[in-house]
């Protein structure tokens, strides 16, 4: 049995949320029972997509012949050290989600659609799956629009909440549509240019044409805007805010934490892989353009963050800023730049998984959603408000946590280039960091509760969140402590395996 | 070519009455049009491999044909006939028979979607399983636009005779 | 990709393609310059009409079946009935976001004619898409899936996992329309609740008056009116009524 | 005839100091003040031509003595004490005193001497000469500093008879080899314990401190500032010559370190406050004598060095203060930043340093010990250590420069200080700056380490890891006072200051949250001026409220996506041309 998720888990770790969400969208409206599926499909899937990782390392680079016929004729999976812990990332996101979701889900969705949402969810998982161990340029678009469709449903739902979130859904919907277009117009273009939807067969006849004609750059600029669209790259973040602020609680950590994550990896497919930064164009664009946008993105999102007096949206606007880190990161073209960034990008989803989470149970208990409300949450949900500084303690990058693990890789690659200037902005970056999450903490341990949160004796009443909501949200915590006190020993190889797959020449 | 739109919110669906009913002339057409329509959606679907067409464009044709029949003959008729839960379930059955062909090939040894392992000639396996997947295609094709109807048509009073 | 195309014998062809693409810019700027939203749901059926029939041409029969199916039939229906749901009339845009409008074509467009010089002239049998993987599935087809029409068993059999993955898709917006609207209109409004005590309404905060602490009397009024904008709900357009 | 450069530099200075006692003109002993700590720069820097200098050697009674050593070691505690010293004489330039120039000249001279001789009996000499010719300077402080003057008095002659004690039982147990070198506790026995108890007082080993809160805060104005700088770091000096690698040492220092945290949080005096924080930096350094690795003890004479400047300068300043306004009590002082702006400036420069802030003296230096705790593996001390900077920065970071300048206006509203305390500040902080200047400047610093040293302070991490433990610091800080973690009585005993400490933490709080708001609306006002200019549009655009931040759809973003479209196909094109 175990041999057989060897050799298909890797098309078993997409068919099976895809073909449950389906099953789930027709469950009746049991109270958990759509739950407990999507959660025990979750489950199976994270741990096949470990299975997954480790055949890849115990084997290396494999690929999966869907339908059974050879690339290029047919589509293939592709699983390389890049990709595999990605899908094993989003999956095991998902678990954490998933286990808090069925509280917050039964206090945001009514109960006739909860078999729906969690198929919607489900989908999401999927597309988002599909779209990482895909080695099919055009099936990367398929699956892009799988998860996004289904995403942008989800964040509709968020109008149970607060009917703002019709308007970030629609906006969202907008631009991420632009983005696709934009995206399979570039791979139209690349089509043309070598004739084959393979990556790996893009790579190779591209190199052979040495970067290829006119219509290889404008493939490449525009699969460039719109993954940046899909990352909110900055200046094309302005989806992002309204979607994850408005969504559902649950819906906002797991989009978080993994979807700008999968657009990201498929940029480094796409920047490293298919194209190769020793065209000319591809370097340029990325140590001018990308860097440029990366560090003013930093700067200029930290900045909308500090300014923000709603919770969410501060988050929100740091997920710009944090995935500014991880832009730099590629900038670089180096080994070392890579490995910051791919560092990065793991550490940063399940830190921000875990604040949206305890943010979501602030929501559920008392209705939270601007900063100035969390006052003396210290006192009245302990272990909740713990968890959130540690996590806010990890995204700062205080040492110890896995925040100051991966931005110490990033400022070290930089320092190997001598960009100076760039270590400068990461550390102006992490005090911005300091500043707005030491503002939500400051609100919430130094405040005094609200006189309605106190009980009739004048005391303040304990309402802690209930324990699937504490469980992923402890867990995380623990885990980003465990990646910067331990973990990065292990984490550091992984990265450094996915940044010598992407440049095997070692960058520039 | 600007018509003349007034707006005017409606009660109930309007019920012309008998032997008014300016659309007889419509109504007559389309009850023969509309089978044929649906008799080509099949034509398209299983000409597929010899010529063009396929489950996507038969799913919308057949679509098409509901559609039209909602829109003569009024959207209850048009649920009467193609029931709301029979949507839901047509979306999703078709994708379980798409993705259920794929886990079959998965039950009998190949990959996913590997048709040919579905009979013991690799040619008649590829036969079959296309057709099987193209019948999943206009399943849920059919039933999702026909969602769509639904869902917007029935948020709304009928259309107005006076305003087309 | 049309401008490159090779000049053929054929020349009733030519001509036929230059009345089509006459044909769809006119409509396209006639769909522009119109405010009537009933006239422009029309013109753009009119418009999927005639880009079936130039696909015809094109020899892309299985693209212009789509097109006429999806384009000039259903979609019309949808955007019918989401207008009858809105307005009938759209209102003028400001000159200002013309520009921007027209500046996103400019570019997009520009950009696209940029890689034309480049790109293997129309039906060119040695393009890289022809060549390569292109042949092969000629040749592949009749010995492996053994069907006269190579399109589909490019999408049903070599691509298949790509065309499950947009039955998919299609599956998951029929999804989200029964999540959001409903198939019979019922969605219904429903307000989450907190399962626990509400401290804050969801709506606009009250400024920074209630905040506790000295400083925050010496705020103008100015200064609470912008913290007021900067944190009230911006203007929703409400998708339902 | 004896050559001149055998004789100990330190016994010049001595000498001007006796010249002083018998001066009855004012300026005569300034310039004596001034001028005998840079003779005996100048001739320590004429003698020792880095290597090891012995001389002026003789015996008396049989024993051996060599009354001039001047090795690596050494040196640097002479070039430091001869620094303090100037500085110390031009801070006291405005003191018309005989008793306080002549003292703290014999003083500075005694101190000078004493790390310059080789054999114990003179370090013992000099050791009691501190003790006696400083506690006239706590006896400046007038009527109620007698006591404690008796009490210090007694404590350091103590002291130096215990040291005597050691020495004779150290030098018989070796056959008569007098010579002042490593002791170490492995093979001495009994005289080793007690050489190290005799250090220990000096050095303000806990339980054995008491003396140093009970003198310094007493003592006259430039009193206190000159005995900060000598005895403790005499001391110092003798534990790194005899004691350095003894294991104990590790423990006593980090205890030194940590327990002084507590009490100088609840102290009102402020000269205390900065005694306890004295203390608190001897552990630093005593505990990297006691790891006694190279860079160990480069981070111990690097930190001695600075240390002496940048305490000083925090002495210097509070001394100020009390010049001007009498009291050191900091419920007494607070919004001095109006009437002292420069007294001020040079303030938050000493407390900077101390707390070790990155461009500042001591973070250059007491990372290496951090660092050699952590190349010995000794974790619990390192972490200690830890806490213990972060208390650093709680007590004499915020709370010394807070109370003092800030906090209420007390209404008080006084001149500058005189303009010589404020040049001696200044010197204080130009070095305090200088010796940690990125681009070379602690190079110096390093080039005056006994040992060879590559190490390199400004590394990203040690920067960004100092600036997190001093916020992380100020946040602790807050959460002890917000969770009311103080004990109960000692509340009671400074309820003056202890009400006023107890509202910080909510203060800063409403503070921050009211300056937030305030600086986004300000940031805002100004923003909106400046794209009046350039039209309503683009100011809707970028305003918070306007069309990059709302929630609504709108053009903008397709438009810059288009616009990144254009950047990113012009740019490859250029790339590709």
């Amino acid at each position: 049995m175990s041999s057989w998720f060897i050799s298909h888990g890797a098309a078993f770790i997409v068919i099976l949320p895809l073909l449950m969400a389906v099953i789930t969208a027709l469950l009746p409206a049991v109270r958990r029972l759509a739950w407990f599926t999507a959660l025990i499909v979750a489950v199976l899937v994270a741990l096949v997509a470990f299975i997954v990782l480790q055949t890849q390392i115990d084997v290396g680079a494999f690929i999966y012949r869907m339908g059974g016929w050879e690339p290029p004729h047919g589509i293939s999976l592709a699983i390389d050290a890049v990709n595999a812990p990605i899908a094993l990332l989003i999956a095991a996101m998902a678990v954490f989600t998933l286990i808090y979701a069925e509280p917050a889900v039964d206090s945001e969705v009514q109960r006739k659609k909860r078999a729906p949402f969690y198929a919607a969810f489900l989908l999401a998982v999927a597309g988002l799956i599909g779209m990482v161990v895909t080695g099919d340029a055009f099936n990367v678009f398929v699956f892009l629009e799988v998860s996004s469709i289904s995403t942008y449903t989800l964040v509709a739902m968020g109008a149970n909440r607060d009917r703002r979130a019709l308007s970030a859904a629609f906006n969202y919907l907008i631009l991420g549509s632009i983005g696709a277009t934009f995206f399979v117009i570039g791979i139209g273009f690349l089509y043309a240019e070598t004739g084959t939807l393979n990556m790996a067969d893009m790579q190779g006849i591209l190199a052979n044409l040495d970067g290829g004609s006119r219509a290889a750059q404008v493939g490449f600029g525009f699969v460039l805007v719109g993954l940046g669209l899909k990352l909110a790259m900055f200046p094309l973040h302005t989806w992002l805010p309204g979607a994850y602020a408005y969504s559902p609680t649950v819906v906002t950590a797991f989009l978080a934490s993994t979807a700008t994550k999968a657009a990201l990896y498929l940029l480094y497919r796409f920047m490293f892989t298919v194209f190769d930064p020793s065209f000319d164009y591809v370097a340029v664009t990325l140590t001018y353009v990308v860097t440029g946008l990366a560090v003013i993105g930093m700067i200029f999102a930290s900045l909308q963050a500090l300014f923000q007096t709603d919770a969410r949206r501060t988050l929100a606007y740091s997920s710009v800023a944090q995935v500014g880190y991880m832009l730099l990161g590629i900038g670089l073209i180096s080994t070392l730049g890579l490995v910051g960034s791919y560092l990065h990008l793991i550490n940063h989803a399940v830190v921000k998984g875990g604040l949206f989470l305890s943010l979501g149970a602030m929501w559920y208990r008392f209705g939270i959603t601007r900063i100035s409300d969390m006052a003396g949450l210290a006192k009245t949900m302990p272990i909740t408000t713990a968890a959130f500084t540690v996590l806010a303690f990890s995204l700062i990058g205080v040492p110890f946590t896995a925040g100051f693990v991966s931005k110490v890789a990033l400022a070290e690659a930089a320092l190997e280039r001598g960009w100076y200037w760039a270590v400068a902005v990461i550390m102006i970056a992490s005090i911005l960091a300091l500043l707005y999450m030491g503002r939500m903490m400051m609100v919430a341990y130094f405040s005094p509760p609200p006189a309605s949160a106190m009980g009739e004796d004048g005391r303040v009443v304990r309402r802690e969140a209930p324990l699937l909501m504490l469980l992923p949200m402890v867990g995380l915590a623990v885990t980003s402590v465990l990646i910067g006190v331990r973990g990065n020993v292990y984490l550091a190889e992984v990265s450094e395996n996915a940044a010598r797959v992407l440049l095997p020449g070692g960058g520039l | 070519m600007t018509i003349p739109v007034k707006k005017k919110p409606v009660k109930g669906p309007v019920v012309s009455p008998a032997g008014s009913d300016p659309h007889v002339l419509l109504r007559v057409i389309s009850k023969f049009l509309i089978p044929l329509i649906a008799l080509f959606a099949f034509y398209v679907q299983f000409h597929g491999e010899y010529g063009p067409g396929g489950g996507f464009q038969a799913g919308v044709i057949l679509a098409v044909s509901v559609i039209l029949y909602a829109l003569i003959f009024g959207l209850n008729e048009a649920k009467r006939a193609f029931p709301p839960w029979l949507v839901r379930v047509g979306m999703t059955l078709g994708v379980l028979l798409y993705g259920g062909t794929g886990v079959v090939a998965w039950l009998m040894g190949g990959e996913f979607l590997n048709y040919s392992v579905l009979f013991p000639d690799p040619i008649d396996g590829q036969h079959y399983g296309i057709i099987a997947i193209e019948v999943g295609v206009l399943t849920t094709v059919t039933s999702v636009m026909i969602a769509f109807f639904y869902a917007f048509g029935s948020r709304q009073p009928q259309i107005e005779d006076g305003e087309w | 990709m049309i401008l490159a195309a090779e000049i053929s014998p054929a020349i009733p062809t030519i001509l036929l393609d230059v009345c089509l693409l006459s044909l769809l810019v006119v409509t396209a700027f006639a769909i522009v310059r119109m405010r009537s939203l009933f006239a422009i749901v029309m013109l753009q059926g009119v418009y999927s009409l005639v880009a079936a029939a130039w696909f015809v041409t094109l020899d892309a029969v299985d693209v212009a079946f789509t097109e006429a199916a999806v384009g000039a039939g259903v979609s019309t229906v949808l955007m019918l009935s989401a207008m009858l749901l809105a307005d009938r009339k759209s209102t003028p845009v400001p000159k200002g976001r013309q520009w921007g409008a027209l500046a996103v074509v400019l570019i997009a467009g520009a950009a696209m004619l940029f890689a034309v010089p480049d790109l293997p002239a129309y039906g060119s049998a040695t393009s890289p898409a022809n060549a390569y993987v292109g042949t092969d599935y000629l040749a592949k087809t009749a010995k492996e899936v053994d069907i006269p029409n190579v399109v589909t068993a490019v999408l049903s059999s070599y691509r298949g996992y790509d065309t499950f993955g947009e039955v998919v898709v299609i599956f998951a917006a029929g999804l989200g329309v029964l999540l959001l609207l409903g198939l019979n209109g019922n969605a219904g409004r429903y307000q989450a609740e907190v399962r626990g005590r509400k401290l804050s309404e969801t709506s606009a905060p009250t400024g920074t008056a209630e905040r506790d602490g000295t400083a925050s009397a010496e705020l103008s009024t100015r200064e609470v009116e912008v913290a007021k904008t900067q944190s009230g709900p911006p203007s929703v357009t409400e998708l339902e009524p | 005839m004896i050559d001149l450069l055998q004789i100990n530099p330190g016994l010049w200075v001595i000498l001007a100091g006796v010249i002083a006692a018998l001066m009855p003109v004012g300026p005569v002993r300034k310039a004596l003040a001034i001028g005998a700590p840079i003779l005996a720069a100048f001739l320590i820097f004429t003698i020792y031509d880095s290597t090891e200098v012995l001389a002026g050697q003789f015996s008396v009674l049989g024993v051996e003595l060599t009354t001039l050593r001047i090795d690596n070691l050494s040196v640097v505690w002479g070039y430091l004490f001869c620094l303090a010293g100037f500085i110390n004489a031009v801070y006291a330039l405005h003191e018309d005193s005989w008793i306080t120039d002549s003292s703290a000249l014999v003083y500075t001279g005694a101190a000078i001497a004493g790390v310059l001789s080789g054999d114990w009996l003179s370090l013992f000499l000099f050791w009691e000469l501190t003790a006696i010719s400083s506690v006239f300077l706590v006896w400046q402080g007038g009527a109620h500093a007698y006591a404690a003057g008796i009490r210090y008095l007694v404590i350091q002659v103590l002291s130096g008879v215990l040291l005597l004690a050691g020495a004779v039982m150290f030098a018989g147990a070796n056959g008569g080899d007098w010579t002042f070198g490593y002791v170490g506790l492995e093979t001495t026995g009994a005289a080793g314990w007690v050489l190290l108890i005799a250090m220990g007082i000096k050095a303000g080993f806990p339980m054995l401190h008491m003396w140093m809160q009970d003198a310094y805060p007493k003592a006259s104005i430039t009193g206190t500032v000159i005995l900060a700088s000598f005895t403790t770091k005499f001391a110092i000096y003798a534990l790194a010559r005899a004691f350095p690698g003894t294991d104990i040492l590790i423990w006593i220092g980090c205890i030194m370190t940590c327990f002084p945290v507590f009490f100088a949080v609840i102290e009102n005096d402020l000269r205390r406050v900065l005694a306890y924080s004295l203390n608190n930096q001897l552990g630093f350094m005593v505990a990297g004598i006691g790891i006694g690795s190279t860079m160990a003890m480069n981070g111990v004479v690097g930190q001695v060095f600075v240390h002496v400047i940048f305490k000083g300068l925090l002495f210097m300043s509070i001394g100020a203060v009390m010049y001007r306004v009498g009291t050191a009590k900091a419920s007494e002082l607070g919004g001095l930043f109006r009437s002292m702006p420069y007294t001020t400036v040079l303030c938050l420069i000493g407390a900077g340093s101390i707390a070790a802030f990155p461009l500042l003296a001591a973070f250059v230096t007491k990372a290496m010990i951090l660092q050699a705790a952590i190349d010995a593996k000794l974790w619990i001390p390192f972490t200690m250590m830890l806490f213990a900077s972060a208390g650093v920065m709680e007590h004499s970071g915020i709370k010394v420069p807070h109370f003092t300048f800030f906090a209420h206006d007390s209404g008080r509203r006084v001149k500058e200080a005189p303009w010589n305390m404020l040049a001696a500040m200044s010197i204080a902080a130009v070095l305090c700056i200088v010796l940690a200047w990125p681009w070379g400047g602690y190079d110096i610093l390093y080039s005056l380490m006994p040992y060879e040293t590559d190490y390199k302070p400004y590394t990203w991490d040690h920067v960004v890891f100092q600036l997190q433990l001093l916020f992380a610091a100020i946040f602790a800080f807050n959460v002890l006072k917000r969770f009311k973690l103080y004990p109960a009585e000692r509340r009671a005993e400074v309820v003056d200051a202890d009400v006023l400490y107890r509202r910080v933490g909510k203060n800063m709080a409403v503070w921050t949250d009211a300056m937030w708001t305030r600086l986004g609306a300000r940031l805002k006002r100004g923003r909106d001026r400046a794209t009046a200019s350039v039209g309503r549009k683009l100011s809707q655009a970028f305003s918070p409220a306007g069309r990059m931040s709302e929630a609504a759809p709108s053009g903008l973003p397709a438009i810059l996506t288009a616009g990144l479209l254009a950047v990113v196909l012009v740019v490859a094109y250029i790339a590709a041309a």
